[in-house]
């Protein structure tokens, strides 16, 4: 099987920041994202609410370009102040041009 | 009835036990969990069926009833944030975004007291205006605004564009099903509401025993936070819902509200909210500390109004309205 | 009552309304979400609840009283989905698989606007037979098949074989509640009826609110869809309704049916399928495009029957049944 | 009633017929799920349902009329395992963690069974005594301490402390509902009952249709496990419901209870705990195999006694109490 | 810690396609899956069902073999007409070795 | 943008040894961890139970030592009697440096 090599950005983040990361991510290049329910803990005690379903996982599958310009954003704007863990995965994706974007597309 | 039993009747509730299971439950450790659309869903039936029975009563009132309490109402919602901010800076000697948030929710409301406190009349048999659910929805969002703008003004305002804020509470879901609620209460008028009362109506207490199971749990998870609270939050957390809740009772009186109403009006002043606040103020307040305003609002205020404070707010309304039913 | 009348009575009940509050909720988009559970706990409930009611009724029916309505209904699953797929073949110039696919999902029923029917019919006061829901049972699936059928033999359908096709439609989750609730209902009369009354009769009206909320932000999400759909699409999704409504009024009474019953043949004629068909086709016609049946059915279709549709064919019965009670 | 009328009204009752429907819906692998908080939500109301009502009754009861049946429910709750244990080890020659396993499970209480009793008993119009409930609390925790005890006693038991495993067993969460639910009814007592009767009262019967509907689909699931299950595991998954049914209806009625009640006291004993047991075994007896345990409790017993056991403990409770009202 | 070198193949589809991926990737040698409830967006703007829980995530550890079929099998039959996305990542498995099948193992 | 290579340890398994599984993990000096609710099959026919939400996933960032102690943890003490599987990734994380624990941090 033909596949492309691609980075996996996972962040997870307060429920509360989904709508604004989607927006973000998309703005930054990625084609498209998957979120999921997830709880946790980790150094942050408090949690900003109790209702809002705990943490959202947001992945998407983009060029290496991308990846890094969606890490440095969230590092820049959600790291200070809200509850955020984000890393990037090497995976070898099926069809996988078709989730580069232009930019990504170039250098390589 | 005097002080002592309004409180022995109010703790013996069903709901008010139910919040204390759910305490207990967290303090055991209980594998008890509520599943979150559990709650959603409960959420959302308590705020839709208090909003219908008050539109339904809104078809029936006339515009001039209402016109006092709604501008009492709106007044708390404006000048209560202004106070309690200048308090949680001057004495408490917080941050900006810290007396800013405390400020956006205790000037808000919390409907589940609001609702506690309608329950608390109906067993006392006192009776009170159909049309308060509307002042609720008056109440939850000019305190947000107005707490703000104080941060913005102070320069303690980290993100959001004020549209998005507004945005955030506007069409957030607790304004928007209490307004949805209110507008098809008033719509569809008494007997709209008498075909899903068997839905709406009848089963509302014991829902909301389940929600306060739920709820108890929750703020029992925030108890240990109250370590790290300070004596600043603790005396904050009791003591701006009995200034509040005295000026909401005295309010309602003049406005004309009968002594059911104005002990809801007193609760509702005396309420911080802990829906539409929180995610406002996490969006638009990002540097306020969770850790301070969610734990005053929901471990310390709601659990003093819901034991003790709804008791007292109705002492004070019989007094003031000078011996009620008493 | 007039038919302005009417369509007033329908916009104004609470589960209209409801579905207009969902729609509002979507085009503010608010940050109102129903957790999936409860929206498939609700559907649980609705069809099983139709069923036991269906059922404790057919328990009291004679068999001879169902055979006209019953053959009625087989004969409108059977028909609807050659004339729909020839219309989307000739007018509509749309693909083997698309045209199929539209076939199916109006051939068959959407047990929700049957439910609004009965509901409408309560409202307005007029009397229906129990059996109706045995009837629902009967036209939800022969349109699938036929229209998957007729797939086949014009080359258009790719995967599946008729077994794992057959299975779907057959074991789904609406029709095994649906023909469960009736068996149940059946077996145990209305004795056993009275004894889950409270929960399956009463309430109903009420978690149907809820779910029109829910069905109304489903159907707003697929709105922007509208703009692809086309000119063909639109007048489709509001011509087929009238043309089959008027026509199921029709067969109804022939067949026997009251004024209420024939009305809800009507209805249920006029309904497009949006649990039952979809699952089906997009198994069996995965090259169908569910921009274009999903969004006739669920934003143009039930909206319309919804609001206008059924006061239409209401007074289309009474019309027929010469003067019924109007 | 003669045995098959009473069989007869059982089969035909709707929770069983939905219990039945589910079965069928796992067997025709229909896509029908019930969404896991679906099931959360209603075991945590029909727990705290009937922890409410059993508490309310217990604020009505003389404590003197509660003593012997207490006493022979922690009997049975002590003795049932041991002898249970030594059946599984003797004739059925299986491990010490195994015989241990079932030892809990049968030695505790199913709740759902319970219910079903006195569903039963209801739609018989036959009487009961209102606290036992609280007989259900004390029934479900001895026999799994015991059977753990016996394990680590033959050296069986592979993990946890006992601290663990008793937190496991006292705070687990349907102890905690159902002893919740008690305290909440008794403290309340029949005036905060009738609050929240509309919720927890009127619908429950209702409720547990929807909670047998998935019950059967569970016990379905497991149905293929009985194949390697074995003749042992079968001939004790019904002949021990036999011997305790008819040893809890004696006990019950040398206690003092009523034909309904030593009716349930029989049902309790017959019945095999599939929630507190379960969850504490796994995690105190690892190396017990579920695929003896839960299928004997869950595909074997509780089926057995929910469509034959209840009518034949009724029975007997008749023919013991010389004639009761058949 | 000894662990087996295997790959993971992870699957994102419209969830009415559940029953027919599980069947078909334990026809190709998967000896088990996991499978979670996700929601996401792509290319495709419209969706197959709002009612079917949105997307379901599909895990699976194979070999690198059977990871093969699996992506072939899944291009093959789902990209066209499905909404659907599918990519392998490098794991360490603890005690790997009973997730391989047969054909798996023949080859290193 | 700058991360850090770290292991993510991932654990499937029975319901109820989720709080058992972050109490260890903790323990052994994982700095925080995500849970999610999962279901799947494998060489196991048989479940502990059908009520406790099936199965969990749970994942954590730690460094190699740790990840190491976990897994090593998990294999002796569950594998016998528990459903369950683990496996380790490779990632990169951002400020991943919070995530790892003095002794993750003193052989690199
Ligand atoms: N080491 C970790 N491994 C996995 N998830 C983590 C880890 N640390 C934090 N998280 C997740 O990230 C969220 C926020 O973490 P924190 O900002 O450290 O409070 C937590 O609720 C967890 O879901
Ligand atoms: N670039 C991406 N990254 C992560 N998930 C994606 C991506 N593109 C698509 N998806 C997921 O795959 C599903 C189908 O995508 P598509 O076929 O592009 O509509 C979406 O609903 C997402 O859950
Ligand atoms: N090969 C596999 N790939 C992905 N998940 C698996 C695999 N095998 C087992 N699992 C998961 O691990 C759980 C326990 O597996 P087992 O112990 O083999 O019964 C299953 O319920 C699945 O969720
Ligand atoms: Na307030
Ligand atoms: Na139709
Ligand atoms: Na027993």
């Amino acid at each position: 099987m033909i596949t492309v090599a691609l980075k996996k950005v996972t962040i997870i983040a307060e429920a509360v920041l989904e709508p604004r990361l989607i927006r973000e991510i998309r703005a930054l290049g990625a084609t498209g994202y998957t979120v999921s329910e997830v709880r946790g803990e980790g150094s942050r005690g408090v949690r900003a609410s109790d209702w809002e379903g705990d943490n959202v996982k947001v992945e998407t599958l983009v060029g290496a370009g991308t990846a890094d310009r969606i890490l440095e954003h969230v590092a820049a704007t959600c790291f200070e102040h809200y509850a955020v863990i984000a890393w990037v995965t090497d995976v070898q994706v099926v069809r996988g041009d078709k989730y580069l974007n232009p930019s990504d597309r170039e250098p390589s | 009835m005097d002080m002592l039993e309004l409180v022995r009747l109010n703790l013996l509730s069903p709901i008010i036990l139910a919040f204390v299971l759910g305490i207990v439950a967290t303090l055991v450790r209980s594998d008890l969990k509520f599943p979150e659309p559990l709650y959603t869903a409960l959420s959302i039936y308590l705020l839709l069926a208090i909003g219908l029975k008050g539109g339904a009563a809104l078809s029936e009132t006339s515009l001039a009833a209402l016109g006092g309490p709604a501008l009492a109402t709106l007044g708390l919602g404006i000048a209560v944030p202004l106070w309690s901010y200048a308090i949680v800076r001057r004495v408490g000697r917080m941050s900006v975004a810290d007396a800013a948030a405390l400020a956006a929710h205790y000037g808000s409301v919390s409907v589940v007291t609001f609702i506690a406190a309608l329950s608390f009349l109906d067993a006392a048999r006192i009776g009170h205006e159909g049309f308060l659910p509307t002042l609720v929805a008056l109440l939850e969002v000019p305190a947000i605004i107005v707490a703000l703008l104080l941060a913005r003004l102070r320069g303690g305002a980290g993100r959001g564009s004020w549209g998005t804020v507004l945005h955030e509470v506007l069409a957030g879901r607790s304004i928007l099903l209490l307004l949805g609620g209110l507008v098809i209460g008033a719509a569809s008028g008494t007997a709209g509401l008498a075909r899903v009362a068997p839905f709406f109506v009848a089963p509302f207490q014991g829902a909301l025993v389940l929600f306060l199971l739920e709820m108890g749990m929750v703020a029992a998870r925030r108890f240990r936070d109250l370590r790290t609270a300070g004596a600043f939050l603790l005396a904050f957390g009791v003591g701006m819902p009995l200034l509040h809740g005295v000026l909401g009772v005295w309010l309602g009186s003049v406005a004309g509200l009968s002594l059911g109403g104005s002990t809801v009006l007193g609760v509702m002043a005396a309420s911080a909210s802990y829906i539409a606040a929180p995610a406002a103020v996490r969006i638009a307040l990002p540097e306020a500390n969770p850790g301070y305003y969610l734990t005053a609002a929901l471990a310390i205020t709601f659990p003093f109004n819901l034991t003790v404070g709804i008791p007292v707010y109705f002492a004070v309304a019989q007094w003031m309205h000078a011996g009620g039913t008493g």
